[in-house]
């Protein structure tokens, strides 16, 4: 493995310490598929962005994000992608995830499977925020989506989606709508009912798993990303339908941190 | 916080479109009109015809170089073809990062465009005020032209380091040597009178 | 200009609408197909000239309102597929291959077994590794890294695919558990991009798992317990996999109300917003994904799954029907290769 | 104007403020910014600090975990820390690996640790040449506006307060290691470093816990790290214009106070979530 110079490294090796412990039973008792995790949300609480926001679930779920307005965008790599840039901005994500963020073992910072799945989870924020913004009123530039995600308890695309669109709306930049992301899963039992906003332990017990963000105000869909064992396009409908309506009831709680926020930042005029 | 002001977030829905038309921070969509900005409602009656309904955030909007629009840039880099600025300001609103620009040599006057000379009109850390012609093409940023007497250098410093008085249209003066370098001098609008 | 394009395109439709029905050829087949078929020149031409998509208005309007018809621009109607040429065992110093043209996309991929450790959570399972190459020939916009991004996305939507859990037996790539499996790799090289990479990398994907042949191994412990491993001496004596259950993409891209399958990449410049799916060969949907920088309405989202299962089982009947084709013809078959 | 002023002319627009002994964030020039930790919110780690400076936001999260010592330390085990900038903290860094800035604080941290012994490398045994624990001290800024050094070392101690490990025994039979997550013990931790940096403007004149901007401004910082017992663990001077031995005293006298009121703030934290 390359060594990385940039960051102090310690041991080659070395192991969580639940490897050795005693297999921990954590049988969770059954709960209602129809419940959501209260959410927290607020928004405008970093000073260096145009826009931020911190989303928690309860149980656990912490994420950070920060946006920023438009930015004179990098030189385009291609003409085809110049002429894109000339048309309209682009939206630019980073995920980070904190080295302590999930149980067990600490996540290398660095290493290929952390870049991996960081990126993947920046690439599917991007799908999922672009649809929410007016990129043609922002020609030439680019605009930045940044999230640390600080702990892993579950759902934590889905919780990094409202927060981006949280994040993005107190910046200023000129939306469509907001984005409300949840996460649905269901157990290997054949019988097993979707439950929404899975914890940590849920999410890795499932047979399938389905995040859904929606666009509220003009009711479109703006990320489906689901995966796991065979099902027939109506049970994934029938998901997808539940998971909507979780959105439908987490809006007006991000829409009021947003009214919060806004004020505050009325009255610190 | 005033009762009355009512606060929306983007997607919310304002009103029809027959009611009112289309102000800033909106959207119209489907014959509805939305906002795009989490800010305050403000609806102004026109004389004639339907008010205006527009969404403002108490922040500075996130205001972009546009064709038509004076600029305040400071000077970066010259060569004999264009001078590298940076564009610092939009009008009078600072923007929130830099954007860079390019003064092209045959854009600095209106007249004997063949005889400028680029070093004899900009030194690098000069503040210039200029006018977007252009938001460029796939190689070039945003062109600007100073080619009018309300554009061109407001404020420079001569090599002692001293801030310079205009004397012409063409040349500036340092107070301290007194010696005078060439620039293309703005005349000076007095709301940019600053410091 | 675009006229003038859009007729020529209707031309070599009405050439080609004959062989719409049928949704994939064998390479038999397909020879033939290529001596008579006048046209194909022209369409290739066209490729080279358009690897950067960029459609005026106008031209996207036509592709718009021939969609809401069911009239495509080259004659499908929004269900079908182009035809597909499959062929398999290119490349001689693979574990298996397969080569896909779908339209002007042109798709190798090779499979390599290789030996190694199993993953500490799965000790008695093998693995698959995906590589995709989005190699600087397949169109211009590869070139630096311009083809990182597809490349990665690819690679990651390959690795969300594969993950559920019967799609390969990956039991029966155990060596012995905790110290040796079989590690697929699969590469994948894009020689042509001419839309609907994914569907067409997935009916490779497929086809090389089909072809590949992982020599036989056994396990030898002598009585201090250290193993070792004899590769059995008959080369013909080898594990095939059972591919039954490996999924195929279908993307479906909304255009306009409605949507189509199998894009081309000027159908693809109209379309904002797609669905992706994969569907096992009974019909069973094992990922979905929205993918491109829209939104979709939940109704469209439905249906577009439904046509997924429906258009994706039927996929699959036409693949299998390729592959034991040319499986029947073994060594006697003719290979095309890439001078065909 | 003042706007336009500051922009231009960032730094006469600063020394006018400096010449009424004051900030243009209201702050006097001795004057720290408000401080909180908060401590224990991550529950993912095994010990976790989140310590705000005015806007400045840091946490620290430690991770245990057991490794085999090396050869020539046998009965020692690790601290790693390392101090991330992500892009959400400031505009000024990108995403992707450690910038300059990071390595050079993770290197400072990595310097405090080791200079004042904050914890004994030797308590981290659990059986000589065979099993020891790593500490992986990730410290992660989330609001970048100055001062990122105190903060961070501030978060550090905090977090390592907060540290409980799992007894670990090893099996005499089978020679594995058994992990009783049920039994809990905090570290030991023997002193208690705390950083307090200085920003030097026109050489002479000092201020304290200096904000982003001002830090940008300064021609020189310097950050002195004291203990409870009064003794300096480390100067860290990169750089800049140069500071005279007096200046330096004084630099110091004032860290020794502000190590007093850390400990206090720490102490009263720890006091209030220890379970009753």
């Amino acid at each position: 493995m390359p060594v990385d110079h940039r960051r102090l490294c310690g041991p080659e090796e070395s192991h969580a310490p639940a490897l050795w412990a005693a297999e921990e039973g954590g049988d969770e008792s059954p709960r209602d598929p129809w419940a959501l995790r209260p959410l927290f949300a607020r928004a405008a609480v970093l000073s260096q962005a145009d826009g931020s926001a911190y989303v928690e679930l309860s149980g656990g779920t912490k994420v950070l994000c920060a946006a920023w307005g438009p930015r004179e965008a990098p030189e385009p790599p291609t003409a085809a992608a110049a002429a894109a840039a000339l048309r309209m901005g682009r939206l630019q994500c980073d995920f980070r995830r904190a080295p302590f963020a999930s149980r067990g073992a600490r996540r290398r910072p660095g290493s290929t499977a952390e870049r991996d799945a960081e990126r993947d989870l920046a690439a599917a924020l991007r799908t999922a925020l672009e649809p929410t913004l007016q990129l043609e009123r922002y020609p030439r530039t680019r605009l930045l989506v940044s999230v640390l995600l600080l702990q892993d308890e579950g759902s934590v695309l889905a919780a990094a989606i409202s927060a981006g669109a949280l994040a993005l709306a107190d910046s200023g930049v000129q939306m469509y709508d907001l984005a409300v992301g949840c996460a649905l899963c269901r157990g290997p039992d054949p019988s097993a009912a979707w439950v929404l906003q899975p914890g940590e332990a849920e999410e890795r017990r499932a047979a399938v798993r389905l995040t859904v963000a929606l666009l509220p105000a003009l009711n479109q869909v703006s990320a489906v990303q689901g995966a796991g064992s065979g099902g027939t396009p109506e049970d994934w409908a029938e998901a997808l339908c539940f998971g909507l309506d979780a959105c439908y009831r987490l809006y007006p709680v991000l829409r009021q941190s947003l009214l919060q926020a806004t004020c505050r930042r009325r009255r610190a005029m | 916080m005033d009762p009355s002001e009512r606060f929306c977030v983007p997607g919310e829905r304002l009103c029809s479109a027959e009611e009112a038309t289309a102000g800033s921070g909106t959207y119209t969509r489907h014959g509805f009109i939305f906002s795009s900005l989490a800010g305050c409602v403000e609806k102004t009656s026109e004389e004639s015809g339907l008010p205006v309904v527009s969404v403002v955030r108490d922040s500075d909007p996130q205001l972009l170089p546009d064709v038509g629009v004076v600029v305040t840039c400071k000077v970066c880099s010259i060569n004999s073809r264009f001078a590298k600025v940076h564009i610092l300001y939009i009008g009078s609103t600072p923007l929130k990062s830099i954007f860079r620009g390019t003064i092209r040599k045959e854009d600095i006057r209106a007249t004997e465009k063949d005889k400028v000379e680029v070093y004899k009109s900009f030194r690098p850390g000069d503040i210039v005020l200029a006018k977007v012609i252009s938001l460029g093409d796939s190689q070039s940023n945003y062109l600007l032209t100073t080619a009018e007497n309300e554009l061109g250098v407001v404020a420079a410093h001569s090599d002692a380091g001293m801030q310079m008085v205009p004397i012409s249209w063409c040349e500036m003066q340092c107070p301290r040597t007194h010696t005078k370098e060439f620039r293309k001098v703005a005349r000076v609008q007095p709301e940019f009178l600053q410091t | 200009m675009s006229e003038r394009r859009a007729t020529l395109r209707r031309l070599s439709c009405s050439n080609g609408a004959s062989h719409c029905s049928r949704l994939l050829e064998g390479t038999a087949a397909s020879r033939e197909r290529r001596k008579r078929k006048g046209l194909s020149a022209v369409r290739r031409e066209e490729a080279g000239s358009m690897a950067a998509v960029v459609l005026s208005e106008p031209e996207k309007l036509y592709i718009v309102h021939g969609v809401q018809e069911d009239l495509r621009v080259d004659g499908r109607g929004c269900e079908d597929y182009r035809c597909a040429e499959v062929e398999t065992d290119v490349v001689s110093n693979t574990s298996g291959s397969a080569r896909v043209k779908l339209g002007n996309t042109d798709i190798l991929v090779g499979v390599k077994a290789e030996m190694g450790t199993p993953k500490i959570e799965k000790p008695d399972e093998g693995y698959l590794e995906f590589c995709v190459d989005c190699s600087a020939n397949a169109t211009p916009e590869f070139e630096g890294r311009g083809g990182e991004e597809l490349g990665t996305e690819i690679t990651s939507t390959f690795y969300t695919v594969f993950s559920s859990e019967n799609s390969v037996d990956l039991k029966s790539l155990c060596i012995n558990p905790r110290e040796h499996c079989w590690v697929l790799y699969v590469d994948v090289l894009l020689l042509v991009c001419g839309g609907n990479l994914f569907d067409a990398i997935s009916i490779a994907v497929k086809a090389a798992l089909f072809n590949t042949r992982i020599p036989k191994v056994r396990v030898l412990e002598d009585e201090e317990g250290s193993k070792e491993i004899e590769l059995s001496d008959d080369p013909y004596d080898c594990i095939r996999l059972n591919v039954e259950n490996v999924p195929l993409i279908v993307t479906l891209s909304k255009i306009g109300y409605r949507h189509v399958v199998d894009a081309t990449l000027e159908e693809e410049a109209c379309s904002l917003a797609s669905l992706l799916v994969s569907v096992t060969s009974k019909g069973a949907l094992t990922s979905i994904k929205k993918v491109g920088r829209g939104s979709l309405d939940p109704e469209s989202i439905f249906e577009m799954m439904e046509t997924g299962k429906k258009v994706g089982k039927a996929l699959h009947v036409a693949l299998q029907k390729i592959l034991d084709e040319e499986e029947s013809l073994g060594t006697s078959r003719q290979k095309v290769g890439f001078l065909g | 104007m003042a706007e336009a002023f500051k922009t231009v002319e960032p730094l006469e627009y600063y020394r006018r403020f400096l010449k009424e002994n004051c900030r243009p964030d209201g702050r006097e020039l001795g004057e720290f910014r408000t401080t909180t930790v908060n401590i224990g919110s991550i529950t993912t780690a095994d010990g976790s600090a989140l310590v705000k400076f005015g806007n400045t936001t840091v946490i620290c999260g430690v991770k245990a975990e057991l490794a085999t010592p090396t050869k020539d330390s046998a009965n020692k085990g690790y601290i790693v820390p390392n101090v991330e900038l992500p892009s959400l903290c400031s505009p000024r860094f990108r995403s992707g690996p450690p910038g300059e800035e990071a390595q050079a604080a993770s290197q400072f941290i990595a310097d405090v640790i080791e200079n004042s012994q904050i914890i004994e490398k030797e308590d981290l045994c659990i059986a000589n040449g065979k099993l020891v624990w790593v500490l992986y001290c990730d410290i992660i800024c989330m609001d970048y506006d100055g001062n990122l050094l105190d903060a961070s070392a501030f978060a550090l101690l905090a977090a390592l307060k907060n540290v409980q490990l799992p007894s670990v025994t090893i099996n005499e039979e089978t020679g594995l290691s058994e992990v009783n997550f049920k039994q809990k013990n905090p570290l030991m931790i023997r002193k208690h470093p705390v950083a307090t940096s200085f920003a030097i403007f026109d050489d002479t004149l000092l201020i304290v816990d200096p904000n982003a901007e001002e830090e940008d401004l300064a021609t020189g910082t310097v950050t002195v790290v004291t203990d409870e017992e009064d003794r300096l663990c480390s100067v860290h001077k990169p750089g800049g214009s140069p500071l005279t031995g007096a200046k330096l005293q004084d630099c110091i006298t004032r860290a020794i106070t502000r190590q007093r009121e850390v400990k206090k703030l720490i102490d009263k934290v720890i006091n209030s979530i220890k379970p009753k």
